[in-house]
C-alpha cells in the first residue's frame, strides 16, 4: 500500500530505491559503530573504493549498452603487472602511456568481438576473463612485479599523494564519475548508448552507428580499468599476477546494486557510484563491528536483493511480481 | 523431437557443431600424446567431467528457462561439507557404513533448499535471476564458512571415500552416475511436460503465462533441479577426496554456463538440448586432460581455454545463423 | 425455454480498477451462441483489461460472469477454458522453439505416466484441427520455420482444443495479409455455425462490418452502447467510439507534383525482390500494395541503407547513389518510418523527446553538449504539428496510446526534413481516429512537397491515400495504377499473381 | 620460453622415447597448488624444472592444480595414468587429497609431499614430506612478536586466503604460541588479506581506523606484512609499530633494511623445490628416507638479516 501511495504521487526520493537502502544501511551501521562515521574512516572507505568504483563507472557505461563486461579483473591484473613492471624499466612516463595503450588494445578486442562480431559478451568476456590471466602470467612469468624505489617516484602521487587533504585516488574516481556523469547525460554519445542499450534495432533504423557505439563502451571500460591500475600500482607500488581476481563480480554487484538494468538502456554513473560506496561502507562496517569476514558476504548477499527488489517494485509498482 | 530421424549426420553435425569440435580435439589428442587414446584415461575423462557435468545438466534446464545460476559453486561446497560433516554426527555413530546415507540425504536436501531459496526468490521478487544468484553466490559461501568454520572436513569413514573407486561393469560408479543423471534430465527435457514447459516459460514467456503454465513455481522447480544435481556433484566430488574443504567449487559456475553454451543452449532462453550439453563439457574435459597430458604449462592453459570458448561461439553464430536475411542491423 | 436462448457468456457491471486508474467501470457486455458480437473503442478504452478479465487473467473487483447461465469465477486462464472460453491473442503467443502440435496444446499437454508427454495423442488431435483449419502443415512442424500467417493458424487452432461456448478473437487480423483473412473469416463463419459465441476485436471498420452482428462499443473504461450491425453505420459506430465524426473524404485537390525525387532502376536483391524499378515525385504519395512477404518492406529496408541489393541503381534528383548504410540514407534525405514501431521505430524506455531527436543528436550540440533547448524546439514543433497527446517531453514513449508512439515516429523523421519519407504499415494495430489523422497527415505532407512511399497490406488504406499505386506480388512488381483508374479488383488480382498471364 | 620447447620436445620426443627411455630415465610428475598466485610458487616451479633438467635421468611432467582442488585430483588421476615412477604433490588441500594419493599409493607409485602436508590420515600412503613446517614458521612469528614488544601490547593479524592449508597452519602455530609465551599480547582481531598485498593494504586501513592503539601486526607472508606497513606509512602511524611476516619476500628484505619491518621467517622456493625432487629421487632409489622431512626455515629479522641473501622473488 505504501509502494503504491510513493509510486502514486510521493516524493522523487521514493523511487530513488538504492538511495533510501543507502541511507537506512548507513543509519544503522552507524547506530552500531561509533566509528563508522568518522571523518577518517569515510575517507578511508572513499579511498578504499576508488579502485572498484573507477572500473564500475566504465562496466556501467558498457551494461548501459546492454553488454557485460567481465573480463575487467583480469584485465586490471594485466594493466597493474604491466604498469609497474614497466616502471622500473623504462620509467614511469613511458610506462603509463604504454599500459594504456596495451589495454585498450584488450578493450578494443572485446569491442570487436561483440560489437563487430555480435558475438555474446557474457561468453566472450569470460573467455577474455581466462585469456588475458594466461596473458599476465606468461608476461610477468609467474613473478610478482615491485617497484624498487617506492618513495622516491612520482608515480606515488596517483595511490598516495593527496590534494588539499584529500587523498588522490578520491580525487580521480570523483573527477572520472562527474565526467562520466556528464558525458552520459548530456552528450549525444550517452544518449545514443542509452538508445543502443534501450532498443539496438530502432537505433539502426534510427542511423546511429549501433556497432560503434558498442565497440567505444569497451574501449572505455578498458580506459577505466587502466586509471584504476595507475591507482592500484601507485598504492601498493608492486603486483601480484591475480592481483583484480574476483574484482569483475564485485564491480558487477556494485552497478548491479545501483539499480542498472542488466538488460541495458537504463542506469546512472551517479547511483552506481551510491552502489560502490554501500559495498565498500558493508566490508568496512562490519569489520569495525569485529565480524568475521564471512559475515560481509551474506550481508552482502541480502542487500544486493533486497535493494535491487526494492527497485525493481518501484518501478512496477507493487511489491511481489505479478508472475503466477 | 519426432523429425530427428530424417536429419543427416552431418546436417545434424552443422546443428550440433560442439560435437564436430570434441571429434576434432579427441583425434588431435590421440594423435599427440599416447597416453590419450587408451580406456583408462576414458574413464578419468568421465570421472573429472562429471563434476562439472552434474552441474551443468541442472544449468542447462535453468537457461533454457531464461534464468541462470550462479551459486551453484558455493552450493557444491555446501553440500560436500554436509555429507563429509554430518556422517560424524554422534546420532549416527552405531550406524557403522550407514552412516553416510543419512549424510548424503541431508546434503542433497541442502542443495535443493538452496535452489528453493533461489527459485522462490526469483518468482516472488521478480528480481533477474543473475542478480539473484550473483548474491546468493556470495552468501551461500558465506554460508559454507560459517558452517565449516574455515576448515575443511574429513570423513572418518574410508567406506565413503572408496566409493568412488568402484566400478559397474566397466565403467567407473562415479562415470555411471553420471551417465544416468544426463539420461534422465535428457528424457525428462524432451519428453516430459515439465520439459517441454521449459521450453515454453524460456522461450515464451507471455505464452506460457497464457497457457496457464504456472512460470513462478515451474522455475523454482528447475531451481530446485540444479540446486540437487550441485549437490550430487558435491557429494560425489566430496567422496573422491574423502574431504569438504570451503573453497570447493571456487569458478565452477563460469565453467558450467561455459560448457552449456558451448553445447549451443541459448542465454536467453528457449533454445538447447542436454545432448549440446553433454558434447560441451567433454570437449572442456578433453582439453583439460589432453592439455594435462601434453603438459601445457598452465599459463598457457588459460589463453588457449579463453581463445576456444571464443573461437566455438564464433563458428556456432557462422554455422547457425539466425534467418535475418541479410539486414544489416 | 429454449424459445429465449440463454446468452453463451454475460458480464454484468464489471469494475476493474488499477492503481489510481478505473480501467473498467460498470461494464455490461452478452454474446449469444452463434453470434459474432463485435467489441469496439479506442486503444486504452478497456477492451484488453475486459478480455483479460474473461481469461482469468484477472479478477474483476466487482461485477458477474455468466456463462451458459451459471455464474463463475476464474482465476486462470485454464479455468477459463475449461468454460469454454478461448482467447485468440493479439500478438502471436507462441514458443518458437517448440512443435506446432505443443503450442496448440500448450498447458494442457496429454499426459502419460510419469509426466511423459503423449506424444501420439498430441499430433493426432493437433493435426485433426489443423485439418478442420485447412492447413498445409503438420503438427510435428517447429513453429520458428511458419509464416506469420501459419503461425497465426497456429494461434487459432488453440481455440479449437476444446468446445469453445466463446471465442475471444483479439485483431486476429493485425498480421494477415487480406487473402488470408479470407481463410481466417471462413474459421469464424464456421464456428458460429456451430453455436459458439464470437467476440471479435477490431479496429478495422470494413472486417467489423463484413463479420459481426452486433456491436459493442468501449470507451475511456465504461460502456458506451451496443448496436445492431446492420442497422448502423461507420459514422454512427466512431462517433460512439471518440464522441465525434470522422472525415473520411480523401483531399481531392489535385497535389501539383513536382520533379521526380527518387528514381530505382532494376533493383535486385535474390531471392527477396527482383527488377524493380519505379520513380517518385515530390508531392507525391506512391502506395505498395501486397501481400506479406512480397519484398515491400525489403525495398524500403534496401533504399534505406539496411540491405545491399544484388544490383540495379538508385537516383535521387536524377544522380546516382550508392547507400550503404542509414547514416548515408539520412544524408541523402531519405527516411523509413519502419513497419514495426515497438521492435524497429522507438526506443521505448526513452521519452518523447529523446525519441524524436535520436538521428539527429549528434548535430544538436552546444559545444560537446546537446543543446536541451534545440532539442525542445523540434519536440515542441512536431507535437503541435502532429498534434501528438503527452503530458510533457519527459513521458516514457512505453506509456503512449499506438497512435501517439507512431507520431512520435514520424516526427522523427519529419524533423530531419528529408525529401524522401518511406511509411511502412503506417496505421498497424492503431485505432480508427488515429488512422484517419495519420491518413490526412500524410496527405498533406505531400502536399507540401514531400516525396512519400507507403506501404500498407490494408487496402482502404492505400486507396484513400496513394496518388499511385504499385501492386507487388512474390518480389516483383506486377502493375502500376493511378488513383484514378484503380479498381478493387484488379488490385486484387495483380497482388494475387493473376495479372501475369495477362501482361504477359 | 624454454617451456613451450618442452612440450613440443615432451609430446613428439614421449612417442620415440617412451620405450626406450624408460630403463634409465625416471618419470616424475609433480602437480602443483597454485602457479602464478604469488612468486614464491613461480619461483619454486623454475628451480624444481632446472633442478630437474640439471639430472639427465630425470624426466619431469609439471602441472598446476591452479587452487582447484577437483582439478588437482583429476591430475593425479593423469599421472596415474601416465604411470610415471613417483609423484610429486603440493596439495591445495590437506585432507581433500588424502584418497587421491591412496589411490597412488595402491597403483604402486611413491608419492612425496611437498611444502604443506598432507593431513594425518594421508600419512601412510606417502612416501615422505618435504617442506617447511608452517606450524614452527607460525611459532616462529609468534616468538619475534613477543620479543619485539617485550611480552606486552596490542596486535592485529592478517591471515592468508581463508580455508587453505598453509594459511590455517601458520595461524594456528602463531595463536597457540602467542598465547602460551606472552599471555599479555592481545590480539585485538584477525581477517583475511587473502595472500593479496592490496587487499591486506585495505584490511590495515580499518584496522587503523578501528582500533587506536596497535603495536604489532602479524601478517601470514611478507607479501601481505608490506600492504599492512603501507597502510600504516600513509596514516602516519608506522613509527613504533613491529610487523612480522613469513615467507620473506624480497620487498619484505627490503623494507626490513630500511628498518620498518620488523622480522619474517627465510624460506627459499629454490632450497623447497630442490628438496622435493631430492626426496622423491632418493625414495626411488629405495634408500631409507624420513616420513618428515622439514628443511630449516629460520627466523630473519633487521639484526641477523646480512646472513641471508636477498630473496629472489
Amino acid at each position: 500500500m505504501l509502494l503504491n501511495r510513493l509510486k502514486a504521487g510521493g516524493p522523487a526520493i521514493a523511487k530513488q530505491g538504492i538511495l533510501v537502502a543507502f541511507i537506512l544501511f548507513m543509519i544503522v551501521f552507524s547506530l552500531m559503530s561509533d566509528r563508522f562515521l568518522t571523518p577518517d574512516n569515510v575517507m578511508s572507505v572513499f579511498r578504499q573504493s576508488a579502485i572498484i568504483g573507477v572500473m564500475a563507472l566504465g562496466v556501467t557505461i558498457v551494461v548501459i549498452g546492454g553488454n557485460l563486461d567481465l573480463s575487467v579483473g583480469s584485465m586490471l591484473s594485466f594493466a597493474t603487472v604491466l604498469v609497474v613492471d614497466l616502471h622500473d624499466k623504462v620509467g614511469p612516463e613511458l610506462a603509463i602511456p604504454i599500459m594504456v595503450l596495451a589495454t585498450l588494445c584488450l578493450g578494443a578486442i572485446n569491442g570487436f568481438l561483440i560489437g563487430i562480431l555480435r558475438l555474446n559478451s557474457l561468453i566472450v568476456t569470460l573467455g577474455m576473463l581466462s585469456a588475458i590471466q594466461g596473458l599476465v602470467l606468461i608476461y610477468s612469468g609467474g613473478q610478482n612485479v615491485d617497484i624498487v624505489d617506492q618513495r622516491g617516484t612520482w608515480f606515488a602521487i596517483f595511490g598516495r599523494g593527496s590534494i588539499l587533504g584529500i587523498a588522490a585516488p578520491i580525487i580521480i574516481f570523483g573527477l572520472l564519475a562527474i565526467i562520466f556523469h556528464v558525458i552520459m547525460t548530456t552528450t549525444p554519445f550517452g544518449r545514443k548508448v542509452y538508445a543502443v542499450g534501450g532498443n539496438p534495432t530502432a537505433s539502426v533504423f534510427s542511423g546511429i552507428p549501433r556497432s560503434r557505439i558498442v565497440f567505444t563502451t569497451y574501449l572505455i571500460s578498458a580506459l577505466c580499468v587502466a586509471v584504476a591500475a595507475i591507482i592500484l600500482g601507485s598504492r601498493v607500488m608492486g603486483s601480484q599476477n591475480n592481483v583484480g581476481q574476483g574484482y569483475e563480480l564485485q564491480v558487477l554487484a556494485a552497478v548491479i546494486l545501483g539499480g542498472t538494468s542488466l538488460l541495458g538502456g537504463a542506469g546512472s554513473i551517479l547511483k552506481t557510484v551510491l552502489g560502490v560506496l554501500m559495498l565498500a561502507f558493508i566490508q568496512n562496517g562490519l569489520i569495525l563491528m569485529g565480524q568475521p569476514y564471512y559475515t560481509q558476504w551474506l550481508v552482502t548477499w541480502a542487500v544486493i536483493i533486497v535493494a535491487v527488489w526494492l527497485d525493481v517494485a518501484a518501478k512496477r509498482g507493487r511489491l511481489f511480481s505479478p508472475i503466477a | 523431437m519426432s523429425n530427428l530421424t530424417d536429419i543427416t549426420p552431418l546436417r545434424w553435425l552443422m546443428r550440433n557443431p560442439i560435437w564436430g569440435f570434441v571429434l576434432l580435439v579427441f583425434i588431435f589428442f590421440s594423435l599427440m600424446s599416447d597416453h590419450f587414446f587408451d580406456y583408462r584415461n576414458f574413464q578419468n575423462i568421465l570421472v573429472q567431467t562429471s563434476t562439472i557435468g552434474l552441474i551443468a545438466l541442472g544449468m542447462t534446464l535453468v537457461m533454457i528457462n531464461g534464468n541462470i545460476d550462479l551459486s551453484v559453486g558455493a552450493t557444491l561446497a555446501l553440500a560436500a561439507a554436509f555429507a563429509v560433516d554430518v556422517q560424524s554426527w554422534a546420532m549416527f555413530a552405531t550406524w557403522g557404513n550407514w552412516q553416510i546415507l543419512p549424510a548424503v540425504c541431508l546434503a542433497l536436501l541442502v542443495g535443493l533448499l538452496m535452489g528453493a531459496i533461489n527459485g522462490f526468490i526469483v518468482w516472488k521478487t521478480g528480481v533477474d535471476a543473475f542478480i539473484v544468484t550473483l548474491g546468493a553466490m556470495l552468501g551461500i559461501r558465506g554460508l559454507v564458512f560459517v558452517y565449516t568454520g574455515e576448515s575443511s572436513f574429513y570423513a572418518m569413514n574410508f567406506a565413503y571415500s572408496d566409493f568412488s573407486a568402484l566400478s559397474i561393469g566397466p565403467l567407473p560408479v562415479l562415470a555411471v552416475i553420471f551417465l544416468l543423471c544426463t539420461l534422465i534430465v535428457h528424457l525428462v527435457l524432451s519428453r516430459t511436460v515439465h520439459g517441454r514447459n521449459t521450453y515454453a516459460v524460456g522461450g515464451n514467456r507471455e505464452a506460457a503465462v497464457n497457457a496457464a503454465i504456472r512460470v513462478g513455481p515451474h522455475m523454482m522447480i528447475n531451481f530446485m533441479i540444479i540446486g540437487f544435481l550441485a549437490a550430487l556433484s558435491g557429494v560425489l566430488l566430496s567422496t573422491q577426496m574423502g574431504a569438504a574443504t570451503p573453497n570447493l567449487g571456487r569458478d565452477y559456475e563460469l565453467w558450467v554456463i561455459t560448457a552449456v553454451v558451448l553445447g549451443g543452449t541459448k542465454l536467453t532462453g528457449g533454445k538447447g538440448d542436454i545432448i549440446g550439453t553433454l558434447g560441451g563439457v567433454l570437449a572442456i574435459g578433453i582439453l583439460r586432460n589432453g592439455m594435462n597430458l601434453m603438459q601445457v604449462p598452465a599459463f598457457y592453459v588459460y589463453v588457449i581455454l579463453g581463445s576456444i570458448l571464443i573461437a566455438v561461439l564464433f563458428l556456432d553464430k557462422r554455422f547457425n545463423r539466425t534467418a535475418d536475411g541479410g539486414l544489416r542491423l | 425455454m429454449n424459445e429465449k436462448l440463454e446468452p453463451a457468456l454475460r458480464l454484468q457491471g464489471i469494475v476493474k480498477t488499477f492503481p489510481g486508474v478505473r480501467a473498467l467501470d460498470g461494464v455490461d457486455f452478452e454474446v449469444m451462441p452463434g453470434e459474432v458480437h463485435a467489441l469496439l473503442g479506442e486503444n486504452g478504452a478497456g477492451k484488453s483489461t475486459l478480455m483479460k478479465v474473461l481469461a482469468g487473467m484477472y479478477q474483476p473487483d466487482e461485477g458477474q460472469i455468466i456463462i451458459g447461465g451459471q455464474p463463475v469465477r476464474m482465476t486462470t486462464p485454464i479455468e477459463a477454458k475449461a468454460q469454454g472460453v478461448v482467447l485468440i491473442h493479439q500478438e502471436l503467443s507462441l514458443v518458437p522453439e517448440m512443435s506446432a502440435a505443443e503450442n496448440i496444446y500448450l498447458g494442457e499437454l496429454p499426459l502419460k505416466s510419469f509426466g511423459r508427454v503423449d506424444w501420439k495423442t498430441l499430433f493426432d488431435r493437433s493435426n485433426a484441427i489443423l485439418e478442420r483449419l485447412n492447413c498445409n502443415f503438420r503438427g510435428e512442424v517447429t513453429v520458428v520455420n511458419l509464416s506469420i500467417a501459419n503461425q497465426q493458424m497456429v494461434e487459432i487452432a488453440r481455440a479449437l482444443t476444446v468446445d469453445a461456448r466463446v471465442a475471444v478473437f483479439d485483431e486476429p487480423t493485425a498480421s494477415l495479409t487480406d487473402a488470408e483473412k479470407v481463410v481466417l473469416f471462413e474459421i469464424i463463419n464456421d464456428l458460429k455455425a456451430r453455436g459458439v459465441g464470437i467476440v471479435y476485436i477490431s479496429h478495422r471498420m470494413d472486417e467489423i462490418f463484413t463479420l459481426s452482428d452486433r456491436i459493442t462499443v468501449l470507451r475511456d473504461g465504461s460502456y458506451r452502447g451496443t448496436l445492431t450491425t446492420a442497422e448502423t453505420n461507420e459514422d454512427e459506430v466512431t462517433r460512439l467510439m471518440i464522441g465525434r465524426s470522422l472525415d473520411l473524404s480523401r483531399d481531392a485537390a489535385t497535389p501539383t507534383l513536382g520533379e521526380t525525387v527518387l528514381e530505382v532502376r532494376n533493383l535486385t536483391c535474390a531471392p527477396l525482390f527482383k527488377d524493380i524499378s519505379f520513380s517518385v515525385r515530390a508531392g507525391e504519395v506512391v502506395g505498395f500494395y501486397g501481400l506479406v512477404g512480397a519484398g515491400r518492406t525489403e525495398i524500403a529496408e534496401t533504399l534505406f541503407g539496411l540491405r545491399s541489393a544484388d544490383s540495379g541503381e538508385i537516383l535521387i534528383d536524377g544522380a546516382q547513389v550508392r547507400i550503404g548504410s542509414p547514416p548515408d540514407a539520412i544524408a541523402l534525405g531519405i527516411s523509413l518510418v519502419p513497419e514495426n514501431r515497438k521492435e524497429q521505430g522507438l526506443v521505448l524506455s526513452m521519452n518523447c523527446r529523446d525519441n524524436m531527436t535520436l538521428p539527429q543528436v549528434q548535430n544538436l550540440t552546444n559545444g560537446p553538449f546537446v543543446s536541451s533547448g534545440a532539442e525542445n524546439a523540434i519536440f515542441d514543433k512536431y507535437r503541435d504539428k502532429l498534434e501528438i497527446k503527452t503530458p510533457s517531453w519527459r513521458q516514457t514513449v512505453r506509456v503512449l496510446s499506438g497512435g501517439n508512439q507512431q507520431k512520435i515516429v514520424i516526427g522523427k523523421w519529419l524533423s530531419m526534413q528529408p525529401r524522401v519519407l518511406i511509411v511502412d504499415e503506417p496505421t498497424r494495430g492503431i485505432d480508427v481516429g488515429s488512422k484517419s489523422e495519420i491518413h490526412m497527415l500524410l496527405r498533406a505532407l505531400a502536399a507540401q512537397g514531400y516525396a512519400v512511399i507507403v506501404i500498407s497490406s490494408e487496402m482502404p488504406e492505400v486507396l484513400r491515400v496513394s496518388d499511385r499505386i504499385v501492386a507487388m506480388y512474390s518480389g516483383r512488381i506486377m502493375r502500376e495504377f493511378t488513383a484514378e483508374l484503380v479498381t478493387e479488383d484488379s488490385l486484387v488480382q495483380a497482388i494475387s499473381g493473376i495479372q501475369v498471364n495477362e501482361v504477359a | 620460453m624454454n617451456k613451450t620447447m618442452r612440450i613440443l620436445l615432451a609430446s613428439c620426443g614421449t612417442l620415440a622415447l617412451a620405450t626406450a627411455a624408460s630403463a634409465d630415465t625416471v618419470r616424475i610428475g609433480i602437480t602443483q597448488n597454485n602457479v602464478g598466485i604469488d612468486s614464491y610458487q613461480t619461483t619454486y616451479e623454475r628451480a624444481f624444472i632446472a633442478a630437474a633438467e640439471a639430472n639427465p635421468d630425470v624426466e619431469v611432467i609439471v602441472l598446476d592444480a591452479g587452487g582447484d582442488v577437483a582439478r588437482q585430483i583429476s591430475q593425479m588421476q593423469d599421472l596415474i595414468q601416465q604411470q610415471v615412477d613417483a609423484i610429486i604433490i603440493w596439495p591445495t588441500d590437506g585432507q581433500a587429497l588424502v584418497p587421491a594419493v591412496r589411490n597412488a599409493h595402491n597403483a604402486g607409485i611413491p608419492v612425496v609431499v611437498t611444502n604443506s602436508n598432507i593431513a594425518e590420515a594421508g600419512m601412510d600412503f606417502i612416501a615422505a614430506f618435504s617442506g617447511p613446517n608452517n606450524i614452527q614458521q607460525g611459532i616462529y612469528s609468534a616468538e619475534m612478536m613477543c620479543d619485539a614488544l617485550g611480552g606486552e601490547g596490542q596486535i592485529v593479524q592478517i591471515t592468508g586466503m581463508p580455508g587453505y592449508t598453509t594459511a590455517i597452519e601458520r595461524q594456528q602455530g602463531f595463536d597457540e604460541r602467542l598465547a602460551e609465551m606472552c599471555p599479555d599480547v592481545t590480539q585485538l582481531d584477525i581477517q583475511p588479506g587473502d595472500w593479496n598485498r592490496e587487499r591486506a593494504q585495505r584490511t590495515m586501513e580499518t584496522f587503523l581506523t578501528r582500533f587506536d592503539n596497535i603495536d604489532g601486526v602479524y601478517s601470514g607472508d611478507d607479501n601481505m606484512g608490506v600492504g599492512a606497513l603501507n597502510a600504516a606509512i600513509d596514516a602516519g602511524r608506522a613509527e613504533g609499530m613491529v610487523f612480522i611476516g613469513a615467507t620473506n619476500f624480497a620487498v619484505g628484505y627490503d623494507a626490513m633494511a630500511r628498518g620498518e619491518y620488523w622480522g619474517s621467517v627465510y624460506q627459499s622456493p629454490v632450497d623447497d623445490a630442490e628438496a622435493a625432487l631430492q626426496t622423491a629421487l632418493d625414495v626411488l632409489a629405495g634408500e631409507d628416507v624420513p616420513k618428515l622431512n622439514y628443511f630449516d626455515t629460520p627466523k630473519i629479522t633487521q639484526d641477523n638479516m646480512e646472513e641471508f641473501d636477498r630473496p629472489v622473488f
